[in-house]
């Protein structure tokens, strides 16, 4: 695939609010992006030219933000709506091995659609098996979050990675990663297994530990993973707000290589 | 019909809401407080032909938005 | 005095003609109008020439448009004489509308606005706060700008008041604290603008009155800015947004009145506001502006409908038709007067061009925006209002809209402040750092500025707090990017009510002194402000007499330095029986970056690095947080524009001239706070040697003269930076060493010190101990 | 002594949650619901020695911490 021909979707409804920077971190990259309605998707009332279908992009990505409100729980109405309208086809986008990306709210909305942790190859979107609680301090917190990179090389959006230690700031009140009572072991002990694990969260030193570093709780300090075949990967801290870096130096920052990785994973298919 | 749908956490699943309002209602002095948990509810009118149709319908919605299975349980109790 | 009016709806007569002046003032009582004597005879005097008595929806339409919210008619006067005109050739629009404009770059503009939202949070923090939000983003909006970052500067009663301290029909400062930062977190974080400035300030006079400020900055591009007018006659009313329902009637009558215990009562002048409806309103009304589809945009505020159509008509020269059935309702049977002054939120009008009236239509709903046209502009500069076909309203917009203004009576205190110096030294100075550090108003605000997300948008370069990682010291200013260059604008606030409380000249001069060094000190050049006036009761020669100071010597350092003052807000009657507020005027500063990588930092870098003090120090303690602490008088620091501005013009070229590594202004609690600030933030020590600087240690330490800065540069350029400040004729001394982890004091045979660690306990908890984590 | 304090907005009082819900239900297809408000309830034990007392303390922590007084109500209803 070429540079020119790669389009990528960043999904919106009322209430998202990261959109405008998580595209502009791939327009600075060089690729057409945009941000698109979900109504665009499906709604008789849009307009031809404004309609769009998933198979017109190569990569979407859900963005942060309080999608609906984040009324009833984080991310849970828009997931809802995407299983109502766009099941099928974003099954279909997951199976020929396009990448999906879930920033904070969009990690929410993964993991209520089902596609993490995303066990079964075959379901790309199934049941829920995963949930994003409250955070152990019970409010939002905004703060800067120092992440351990982790993938041993599944994960199609970091694979540019040099960096072990990155800093992406969170900001959320539900960003726990909580798996079904019981489980929990099994769970990682296959996420480990499958090289789903690819950010935890760590302290100055390097060394996984608790509150603040850990900003909201997470079993094993999981700040995000991806499905097993590689291509969706869920993450509650941003990447986009670290585009440039966190010091005001304007110059290059953590988290332009997540978008990196995917531009150079497209091109290769 | 009007109907209420309690959304709770499961059995073992952490309730930092409960946990905090614990703390700060010791902390405005009300020392005798043992144990805050909480919950959600959703009053929610339907039109059914009666209240098999209703339920079913309501129970829907828990299983669509309403309950994250992996960490809720609901309940749903009728109000008229 | 009233009868109903034969229609298939509310509609009610009142009889003014030829009522009597107690019967004019008791309709205006039972009518909820707040309107004087003077008033209704004026208003008698037009119906006469009408020859007809006017119906309820027109004289409440009337005390809409003039009350002190809307037309500022006891402040008008002395604004226009100290403040307004204050040029500058990249001022595009100051004072005229919701919000002011300036000039960015070539290409861009930026928008501030900054507004009171103070009995609605007094009553209901939560939604009294959020609405705030909701309010001043549409004022920043509806110049078709994009909001890029909010501010809340915030004024509380003292944390530890105890419960029987508390007035009845009053909430605990608290309580009122944590609802009303909820508020703004809860809406602030949902439409996705993010808040990275602000003020948390506890003083016993906010204890019935809390001040809650909110501003807004937005950026636009130039040829997109929309005025608050009309294009031309035949152009469409589009109303958009939420839908119109009983809440919120009166709330501008109720923000021009004080606070007693009933005024929880008023209940349907507080509201929650819905995020999740202004945030596509956001994305749809700047695409409309994108596309160029309108000639005019207003935000529906203080006093709904009837303000907004008369203002969009009369600064466009015409007159306005209003169907009134047209208005989506929330609730059924509204009074067509109440559908006319309802307050409800989320809502912005439109004007647009007949042809394009469908193309707007679809833009709304594809956003899920409700809109709908409610009426035309007309030619004839008279506004008339239909109700399912009958005409309830018909008045010359000039009468209606054009208000009225006082030039009030006012007792100034300029000649009769006693300032008087009492102060000695502290008994034990370890203490004295350690109580003024966990003063409240001076201790770490995490606990707010985590809440809030200060990076959303991703273009927040410097953030409110700075240094290391998750143990981070406070910053001066935020710097936001709002594009693609490398330019940035720098956000501040500032107000030190507590000196202007003792002295309300100096005190505002002090403020103005606070908001510039603020901006110079994150290496930006003061370029606009933004005023919100928060006083008590105007009525009162003495509170008058605090605002004539206050906007006096806010003229005089803004004219005296040349910054324009873009836009502006009066809150008056923040006075209960228990008494009125501290004199509040608060300043949002901004300043232009030419390239954020220059930015400086509070936070130390590098051990034995040397610590200069910039500026002059001497014996001015009065409002100090020291003698707050100690109980004892003084004099009020003092300032000049002239000084002011050479000292910040310098300090500027220092940082082009030399390669100064971080830099903290000195504000509440002298240069011992300001050191302590950087020290904490980089968990680096410091040793300090006074001997150099004149006057008793305590003064050297504790004393809040204005016009000062820390810096921090390499010993190798100590040398030539100090000259370079003294052949410019300005004091710059070199007081010590970054490095080690204790606080170390020296002066003469005299020397203290404190653990860094403690230091540091001490300013994280002082805030949290009562906010309880 | 358990009880289940019920928090719920006042008559006329907006509620952008259960607004928000309603529009999501009928996006998923629910056509038939009719309206939607959202509830909390804490679930609550105290230690005391009868029923008056217990009351007494849970209708303190509601007009001190759990509900806002100017905007929403509350009942308390007994679990055990
Ligand atoms: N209510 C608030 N909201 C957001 N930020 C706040 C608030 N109060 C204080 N801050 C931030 O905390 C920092 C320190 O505040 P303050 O000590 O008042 O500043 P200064 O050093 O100018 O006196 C600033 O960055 C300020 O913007
Ligand atoms: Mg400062």
């Amino acid at each position: 695939m070429q540079k020119e021909d790669l389009k990528i979707a960043v999904i919106r409804i009322e209430g998202t609010n990261c959109e405008e920077e998580t595209v502009m971190a791939f327009r600075n990259l060089g690729v057409f992006s945009e941000a698109v309605h979900l109504k665009q998707f499906y709604s008789d009332m849009i307009r031809d030219s404004e309609q769009r279908s998933l198979t017109d992009y190569n990569c979407i990505v859900f963005p942060g933000g309080f999608s609906a409100g984040d009324y009833v729980r984080a991310g849970a109405v828009f997931s809802a709506r995407i299983k109502s309208v766009l099941r099928d086809d974003l099954r279909d986008f997951i199976n020929s091995g396009y990448p999906v990306l879930g920033i904070c709210n969009g990690f929410q909305i993964l993991a209520e659609l089902g596609a993490l942790p995303g066990f079964d190859e075959d379901k790309p979107v199934g049941k829920q098996e995963m949930a994003l609680g409250i955070n152990d301090s019970n409010r939002f917190e905004c703060r800067p979050s120092l992440l351990k990179h982790e993938n041993r090389g599944k994960c199609v959006f970091t694979k540019a990675l040099e960096k072990e230690i990155v800093m992406f700031p969170v900001a959320h009140a539900e960003g726990k990663v909580i798996f079904p009572a019981g489980k929990e072991e099994d769970y990682i002990d296959r996420l480990r297994k499958n090289d789903q694990i690819v950010f935890r969260y760590v302290d100055a030193g390097g060394n996984y530990a608790g509150y603040p570093w850990n900003p909201n709780g997470s079993i094993y300090n999981i700040a995000g993973l991806c499905n097993v075949r590689g291509n969706v990967l869920g993450l509650m801290p941003h990447p986009e707000r670290v585009f440039f870096d966190y010091y005001r130096k304007n110059e290059i920052g953590d988290g332009r290589t997540i978008f990196e990785s995917v531009i150079e994973y497209l091109l290769s298919l | 019909m009007i109907a209420d749908v309690y959304i709770y956490l499961k059995e073992g699943v952490a309730d930092p809401e409960g946990e905090a309002t614990k703390k700060a209602l010791r902390l405005l002095g009300f020392k005798n407080v043992k144990k805050v948990s909480s919950r959600k509810v959703f009053r929610i009118e339907v039109d059914a032909r009666n209240r098999e149709e209703a339920e079913r319908e309501i129970s829907g919605m828990c299983e669509k938005l309403l309950a994250n299975p992996v960490i809720q349980k609901y309940t749903i109790q009728w109000v008229e | 005095m009233f009868s109903k009016v034969n229609v298939p709806f509310e509609l009610y007569e009142i009889k003014i003609l030829d009522a009597d002046d107690g019967r004019l003032l008791k309709i205006s009582q039972e009518l909820g109008l707040a309107l004087s004597l003077d008033e209704m005879r004026r208003i008698q005097d037009y119906f006469h020439k009408k020859g007809r008595n006017p119906y309820d929806i027109e004289i409440q339409s009337i005390a809409q448009a003039w009350s002190e919210h809307c037309c500022y008619k006891s402040s008008k006067y002395y604004l226009k004489k100290y403040l307004f005109g204050i040029s500058a050739d990249y001022v595009i629009s100051a004072i005229e509308e919701d919000a002011g404009v300036a000039e960015f770059d070539e290409e861009y503009a930026y928008v501030v606005a900054l507004e009171s939202h103070n009995h609605p949070s007094a009553i209901e923090p939560y939604g009294g706060a959020a609405t705030g939000i909701g309010g001043i983003l549409r004022d920043v909006l509806c110049m078709g700008a994009q909001p890029i970052a909010l501010v809340d500067p915030l004024f509380f009663g003292n944390p530890d008041t105890s419960e029987d301290e508390i007035p009845a029909g009053t909430k605990h400062p608290l309580y009122l604290l944590s609802g009303v930062v909820s508020g703004i977190r809860d809406y602030g974080n949902r439409v996705g603008i993010p808040t990275v400035s602000g003020l948390l300030f506890f003083d016993e006079s906010y204890l019935t009155n809390c001040i809650v400020n909110v501003g807004c900055v937005g950026i636009a591009r130039k040829n997109r800015i929309i005025h608050s007018r009309a294009g031309n006659a035949g152009d469409i009313f589009i109303l958009a947004g939420g839908l119109t329902g009983r809440d919120g009637i009166h709330g501008v009558t109720f923000a021009s009145a004080e606070l007693d215990e009933k005024s929880e009562e008023l209940r349907s002048a507080v509201q929650l506001g819905n995020p999740i409806i202004k945030e596509p309103i956001i994305h749809a009304c700047l695409e409309i502006v994108e596309k160029e589809l309108l000639t005019g945009m207003k935000d529906l505020g203080g006093g709904g409908l009837s303000c907004v159509v008369g203002e969009m008509a009369l600064s466009a020269g015409f007159g306005a038709e209003v169907h009134l059935e047209k208005v989506l309702l929330k609730e059924e049977n509204m009074a067509p007067w109440e559908i006319w002054v309802s307050e409800s939120q989320e809502r912005m009008m439109v004007t647009v061009e007949p042809k394009h009236v469908d193309e707007v239509l679809y833009i709304f709903q594809k956003w899920d925006v409700p809109a709908t046209i409610i009426g035309s502009v007309t030619a004839e500069k008279t506004l008339r209002v239909f109700h399912h076909g009958y005409k309830i309203y018909e008045m010359d917009i000039e009468f209606v809209t054009s208000g009225v203004e006082y030039c009030r009576q006012y007792a100034s205190l300029k000649e009769t402040v006693d300032e008087t110096d009492s102060t000695a030294p502290p008994e034990s100075y370890e203490e004295a750092l350690l109580e003024i550090l966990k003063h409240p108003n001076v201790a770490s605000k995490e606990w707010v500025i985590r809440q809030y997300d200060h990076e959303v948008r991703a273009s927040t370069f410097l953030r409110p707090l700075q240094g290391r990682l998750n143990l981070e010291g406070h910053g001066d200013a935020s710097i936001i990017k709002p594009t693609i260059s490398s330019k940035g604008l720098a956000i501040t606030v500032a107000v030190n009510p507590w000196l202007i409380k003792k002295n309300p000249y100096w005190g505002t001069a002090s403020a103005f002194d606070e908001l510039v060094r603020n901006l110079t000190a994150v290496n930006s050049t003061p370029h606009s402000f933004a005023d919100c006036l928060n006083f008590g009761n105007p009525e009162k020669e003495k509170r008058m007499g605090e605002f004539v100071d206050c906007v006096e010597a806010l003229g005089w350092m803004a004219r005296g330095m040349k910054i324009p003052c873009l836009s502006g807000n009066v809150s008056f009657y923040n006075e209960t029986p228990y008494g009125s507020i501290a004199p509040t005027p608060t300043l949002l500063g901004i300043g232009i970056i030419e390239d954020i990588k220059n930015a400086i930092t509070s936070d130390f870098k590098k051990r034995r690095n040397a610590i200069v003090l910039v500026g002059e120090t001497r014996k001015e303690f009065g409002g100090s947080v020291y003698s707050r602490i100690f109980r004892m008088n003084g004099k009020v620091p003092r300032t000049s524009p002239e000084k002011l501005k050479n000292y910040s013009n310098t300090l500027l070229e220092s940082f082009r001239e030399f390669d100064v590594k971080s830099c903290h202004d000195l504000s509440e609690g002298g240069l011992a706070v300001a050191l302590a600030e950087m020290c904490i933030a980089s968990g680096m020590g410091a040793r300090i040697n006074l001997s150099e600087m004149k006057d008793e240690t305590y003064t050297k330490l504790f004393s809040e003269s204005n016009t000062r800065w820390l810096t921090e540069v390499s010993e190798r350029e100590l040398e030539d930076y100090i000259s370079f400040f003294k052949s410019r004729n300005l004091t710059a001394s070199s007081i010590g060493n970054t490095g080690g982890d204790v606080l170390e004091f020296t002066d003469g045979k005299f020397s203290f010190e404190i653990p860094l660690e403690e230091a540091e306990k001490a300013w994280r908890t002082g805030l949290t101990r009562f906010t309880g984590w």
